[in-house]
């Protein structure tokens, strides 16, 4: 028998995946310039592999799969979020190809980078054990502090890397303090031995509730929720965009992947707690995230405040799970945490695709402004902007308004009522400031003082990107049946 | 009182960790005590002094703008942690009765050898891949000429 | 009666398909191709006016496609007798917005032609949605295109009057998305319209329904204290905008009062009679009285749109055959009138690029046909006799009357409002003296702008001798409607999840609509 | 032999501490410096709860916080002499870091 040979095949596209980022880093240097393309090539090569791999293991083990003495799992469950993140990374991939020629950081350790980073990412969604997702939070994030700093010729760059890292560091020394108290109650780390000792003991103890406040915290820095969203918007203003978009997807959906495993598989036990601390804390992301995108007038900073608002949304699904009742019980919540955050992929990816094409006079042009009269001069790339703003402001026929459905949805029949109501008036308000950026680009005309107007840098790898991100909007938002029933079986292994 | 330089500090955090090394001793952890002492104080610490020389610092004005903000969150802490701890006591732990190898048959080391490289193989490679990444990183980040590489 | 020919789906897809031809063509084609598609979405509806048969109550020409499992929802459209009048009109009134934007839009018409195309299938979407969420998409599709006809094409404070009006609309209607949610919960997992119509609800939970459906039902009719975006939004839009809102957006809140809110919360409605007619006479009697103030026309027409929808919601409200029935027909009159004036006067701002009534006197020399038209409207709109709007609002202050007299004579003195300022405004634009400064520009109508108006002033005559054609089209539909309401059974005050399980009308396996035992 | 309520309390206050300097000092070495008290509070819970247990899984989760922390150290030390080099100064407040 083959040591760890079953083990291996099941975390298959992890090892593709890391092996890939390896190769890519160290072809890097042998590399000429100009070719440094084709290393992109061979990580979204990697994607595609990984990706029929693990369509191939849903068609073929639909059970859940413990591995590696059981620290991690491969389950429906992670497999949708391994294919979310797959897509995600690859079309990262493709919109930082002309972006950082643009921006002349044109890097082969980049895209290893990226890989490492998604590895760390995949660790986390199949991570069955507080260790395994520690450390695949670590490896995740210790990427992207790479990452956002490399713009360097960008007066923020560093400074967000900066600011992430600390921050970043500090959530995690709280998170892993709430770890290392769950440890001391359950005399383990696995997710399973936590719950039963959970159930054991109750939720009356004092230290089990510092623990998951102290887990909740960490987790709160992760997701950007309020109060731990302050490092969000310096961070996603100063990092280069493809890093951004990267941010705001990948490791939003890892983040919510990893969180809603931990709250449910291990202190499932504590729903009732959980969910009133959740409960505040989805009121006031959202408020806060909608509030404050109002006034800012640099693009990516609004988009940040939107995705803390859209992680307040995420949230409340989530709410809904731990206030489930009766037999169905947190399915429709969580299943709509997935749908939410999916779909949310889609019209924020496409949303940073358009900033990153647009430049003004040699630099990046992210202010609002910027964008005045855009339609008169590209005007598909104006529509595309659009539809992707009207998606995150949750209107119909797009993939923005399914997600609030069933978010939403959830919360009613959990009974939150007011909750939705409450969220819904914010999404009204929210409408504000993303209508705003189609004011200015379809009803402005351009200064004639302006010296230096903004226009695109198109590229086929950006069209791509484009395109996918437009269908997906479209697509999902006229008929999100096979999103949601894939979701929906996803959750079920979840225990 | 909090010391100005910086470099009081980490030699402040310098003593700190060497008693932490201590504890573990008593802990019967011997190699963590071990590695506390060669990765902690040879390695990171000295990593800490390294830079706070070379970027020559001194002058260290001491609190943060939003401090009386700070100290009213921790001493909100502190007193809801006493609160807790006081009102509910804690229950002694369950000892699990889980597969895991048992200390003190073997020695310590040993023990902790022998896991990393069966129950703990898979937390083991993604380590390796962070330490990559730190590597990796503090390179590119560190280096002088990173834009100049685009041709 | 079901249809087997797909009579509804190809009234959607024709001014789709025409928006999306606008990609592929030119500037000067886009007209004729929005021409196309309107007339086409023309054609296919006339011929349900005949194949529509008046004797049935129940819903025509139908269609029932599964569209989402999870939870159930369909795409699920049909007709009735209420909104067979409401698509007509619309079909109706979408060639003359195209025609009347002919030489009026000059910049980006390709865009603008495909939102009005965007805009019909929308809009007729609403009238014919079977299906609670179909519904709610076709309503909300409709905010950015019509956001954008006001802020990209309209008039100088277009900024302000675009964002107004989206964000009114938008707030008014997420709560009604909520109140659906709602409703699929404790209407027996189903997001079917008619069936939702059937279901019996508790007595508090009808109030708060009632609330939600108020507000973004109210918001869009406009009523009285809502509709303060309606002279912005009118008077920054095109021309064509404007007739689009006057004639037919506003048609869709009063649509959903009597699609919604009347038989799905019958009590409710009940409780809020007195609340609703209350605000629909300070209504008629704050939007004449504002009118008569104006000195802009366009602004005119608006307030008076406030007034005159003050008498469709007291039609509703007053919950009697002959107030629905009027109010029902009053949709349709005002549609057809209020569309007329504001053609009108987008033709004059054609000329004079002024709509100031004083820049805008004495036009009965210089343009004959036009004045004629436009005393045409204008008495239509003040209610003579003869005209479509006599007929609509009569029908009104009987159902008003058995209600109360007293409401009754406080309405009746909206129509004598009516006559002050709309005769004052013929008085000035048709017969007064014309500046000499606008005099060269007074050309009378061309045969396009003719052709644009002569169809809707038939319409008025029509309607107003020989209205039975459409009344006994909805004759039994309102019957239905208050069939449906007289039942006013309430629910016992549970939660769906506290009893048991409540009948599931549209069957679906799914996991998601499970309910539990207790929480 | 020292009950275990010894060394959560004084993890319990070394963690505070580290807590509370990261709040409240200004230059980021030192927050860094408090980040890594966080940490050694973290692993003497585990040390003290796997002597409790008798259990090798605690020690082997501070060796692998080790090793993260010295991760996070040479990327966050790296940062910090690439932004020395951009501004001259590492004091927190001149990037607007905390704002709440």
């Amino acid at each position: 028998m083959s040591l760890y040979g079953a083990d291996l095949l099941a975390l298959l596209p992890e090892l593709i995946i890391v092996v890939t980022a390896c190769l890519v880093i160290a072809l890097d240097p042998i590399t000429p310039a100009s070719r440094r393309d084709l290393l992109a090539w061979l990580s979204v090569g990697a994607l595609a592999l990984c990706l029929g791999i693990t369509g191939w293991q849903i068609s073929t083990l639909n059970v859940r799969v413990s591995a590696f003495s059981d620290l991690v799992v491969v389950d429906a469950y992670a497999r949708f979020w391994k294919i979310l993140l797959y897509g995600v990374a690859g079309l990262t991939i493709f919109m930082s190809l002309p972006y950082l020629k643009a921006e002349r950081i044109h890097l082969g350790e980049y895209y290893g980078f990226i890989l490492l980073s998604l590895s760390g990412m995949m660790v986390m969604v199949s991570g069955a054990d507080l260790l395994t997702i520690y450390l695949g939070t670590e490896l995740m994030t210790l990427s992207l502090y790479v990452m956002t700093g490399l713009n360097r010729s960008k007066p923020h760059s560093l400074e967000a890397s900066a600011k992430y890292l600390v921050l970043g560091a500090f959530s995690s020394g709280i998170l892993l303090y709430g770890i290392s108290l769950l440890y001391g109650l359950a005399g383990s780390t696995k997710l399973v031995s936590i719950a039963d000792a959970i159930g054991t003991r109750g939720a009356d103890d004092s230290l089990v509730l510092i623990a998951t406040i102290l887990i909740a915290v960490g987790f709160g820095f992760k997701l950007a929720a309020v109060p731990f969203h302050m490092w969000t918007p310096d961070v996603y203003q100063g990092a280069p965009t493809s890093v951004t978009a990267f941010m705001a997807v990948a490791a939003k959906a890892a983040s919510f992947a990893a969180f809603i495993r931990v709250f449910v598989e291990g202190l499932g036990g504590l729903k009732a707690d959980w969910s009133l601390l959740f409960l505040f804390i989805s009121v006031i992301t959202l408020v806060l995230g909608n509030v404050v995108a109002i006034v800012q007038t640099n693009i990516k900073r609004m988009l940040a405040y939107s995705s803390i608002a859209h992680a307040g949304y995420a949230l409340i699904g989530f709410v809904a799970a731990g206030r489930g009742v009766g037999a169905s019980g947190g399915t429709p919540g969580l299943a709509s945490v997935m749908i939410y955050l999916a779909l949310y992929s889609f019209m924020t990816l496409g949303a940073f695709a358009v900033i990153g094409m647009l430049r003004k006079g040699g630099v990046e042009g992210e202010e609002i402004e910027d964008f005045t009269g855009l339609a008169k001069r590209q005007p598909l790339a104006a529509f595309l902007m659009l539809i992707f703003m009207g998606s995150l402001a949750g209107i119909p026929p797009t993939a923005g308004f399914i997600g609030k459905f069933y978010v939403f949805m959830a919360a009613v029949e959990a009974g939150l009522t007011w909750l939705a109501a409450i969220a819904l008036i914010f999404a009204a308000v929210s409408a504000y400031y993303y209508m705003r950026v189609v004011m200015v680009m379809y009803m402005r005309d351009p200064t004639p003082s302006s010296v230096a107007l903004p226009h695109l840098v198109t590229s086929p790898a950006l069209s791509f990107v484009l395109a996918c991100a437009v269908a997906g909007v479209i697509l999902f938002g006229l008929y999100p049946d096979p999103l949601v029933s894939f979701a929906l079986q996803s959750v079920l292994t979840l225990k | 009182m909090a010391v100005r330089n910086p470099i009081y500090s980490a030699l402040a955090l310098l003593i700190t960790l060497f008693h932490v090394a201590g504890l573990y001793v008593t802990l019967h952890a011997e190699f963590l005590a071990a590695v506390q002492i060669i990765v902690y104080a040879g390695a990171i610490l000295v990593l800490y002094l390294f830079v706070v020389m070379l970027l020559n610092l001194r002058q260290d004005i001491r609190y943060h703008r939003q401090w009386p903000m700070a100290a009213a969150v921790g001493v909100t802490l502190v007193i809801e942690t006493v609160i807790l701890a006081a009102m509910k006591g804690w229950t002694a732990p369950v000892v699990a009765t889980g597969t895991e190898t048992i200390v003190g048959e073997t020695g310590n080391t040993e023990a902790i050898g022998d896991v990393l490289f069966s129950t703990y193989l898979f937390p083991f490679e993604v380590a390796s891949l962070i330490l990559l990444v730190a590597m990796i990183g503090a390179i590119i980040l560190a280096k002088k000429d990173i834009g100049e590489r685009e041709a | 009666m079901t249809s087997s020919f797909p009579w509804l789906s190809l009234l959607l897809i024709l001014p789709l398909a025409g928006a999306i031809a606008m990609y592929f063509v030119t500037e000067s084609t886009a007209r004729w191709i929005a021409l196309a598609a309107t007339l086409a979405d023309l054609f296919v509806t006339l011929p349900l006016w005949w194949l529509f048969d008046p004797q049935a109550s129940q819903m025509q020409f139908t269609e029932h496609v599964a569209w989402i499992t999870a939870p159930p929802i369909y795409y699920s459209l049909g007709l009735d007798g209420i909104s067979l009048p409401l698509v007509l009109m619309t079909a109706g009134i979408m060639p003359l917005c195209v025609l009347a934007s002919w030489n009026a839009i000059t910049t980006r018409v390709r865009g603008f032609m495909a939102m009005l195309l965007v805009m019909e299938t929308a809009m007729v979407g609403v009238f014919i949605a079977l299906d609670f969420v179909l519904f709610y998409v076709f309503w909300e599709a409709m905010l950015i295109p019509m956001y954008l006809l006001i802020g990209v094409w309209g008039g100088p404070n277009r900024l302000y009057a675009a964002i107004k009006f989206f964000l009114y609309t938008l707030a008014g209607s997420v709560l009604l998305l909520v109140a659906i949610l709602v409703l699929y919960f404790y209407g027996g997992h189903t997001f079917d319209i008619l069936a939702l119509s059937q279901g019996t609800y508790p007595a508090s939970l009808q109030m708060w329904l009632f609330l939600a459906f108020f507000a973004a039902f109210a918001v869009k009719v406009p009523m009285f204290p809502f509709h303060t975006w309606l002279p912005d939004a009118h008077v920054e839009a095109p021309t064509a905008g404007s007739v689009i809102l006057a004639s037919i957006l506003l048609k869709m809140g009063a649509y959903g009062f009597l699609r919604f809110s009347l038989p799905m919360l019958p009590d409710a409605s009940h409780a809020f009679t007195p609340m609703m007619v209350a605000l629909s006479i300070v209504a008629i009697i704050y939007g004449a009285y504002m009118a008569l103030a104006q000195v802009d026309l366009k602004k005119l027409i608006a307030y008076s749109s406030v007034s005159h929808m003050g008498f469709v919601t007291l039609g509703l409200f007053v919950l009697n055959q002959q107030g629905i029935e009027g109010a029902v027909l009053q949709m349709v009159n005002h549609g057809i009138t209020t569309g007329g004036l504001f053609l009108c006067v987008g033709m004059i701002y054609e000329r004079t690029h002024s709509r100031l009534i004083a820049d805008n006197a004495g036009l009965a020399a210089p343009m004959p046909k036009y004045a004629v038209l436009l005393v045409i409207f204008a008495l239509s709109s003040l209610g003579l006799p003869g005209t479509n709007s006599f007929v609509g609002e009569f029908l009104v202050l009987v159902g008003t009357f058995l209600w109360s007299k007293v409401a009754t004579a406080f309405a009746s003195l909206g129509i004598i409002l009516a006559a002050a300022y709309l005769l004052w405004m013929i008085q000035r634009v048709v017969f007064g003296i014309p500046s000499p400064h606008y005099l060269p520009k007074l050309r009378d109508l061309t045969q396009r702008e003719f052709a644009t108006l002569v169809p809707l002033a038939l319409l008025v005559f029509w309607i107003g001798l020989y209205p039975n054609p459409l009344v006994s089209r909805m004759h039994e539909s309102v019957t239905n409607t208050l069939a449906s309401m007289s039942r006013a059974k309430l629910a016992p005050t549970t939660h769906p999840s506290a009893g048991g399980k409540a009948p599931l009308l549209v069957d679906s396996g799914e996991p998601l609509i499970i309910q539990g035992t207790s929480r | 032999m020292i009950p275990l309520s010894y060394y959560l309390l004084l993890s319990g206050i070394v963690f505070l501490t580290g807590v509370i300097g990261v709040l409240l000092r200004r230059n980021i070495i030192i927050i860094l410096l408090s980040v890594e008290l966080m940490l050694n509070a973290t692993n003497i819970n585990f040390v003290a709860f796997s002597q409790y247990f008798h259990h090798v899984a605690g020690q082997v989760f501070v060796f692998f916080a080790l090793t993260v922390a010295a991760a996070e150290v040479a990327v966050g030390l790296a940062i910090i002499i690439a932004l020395y080099r951009a501004k001259s100064t590492i004091n927190i407040d001149e990037f607007q870091l905390l704002k709440w």
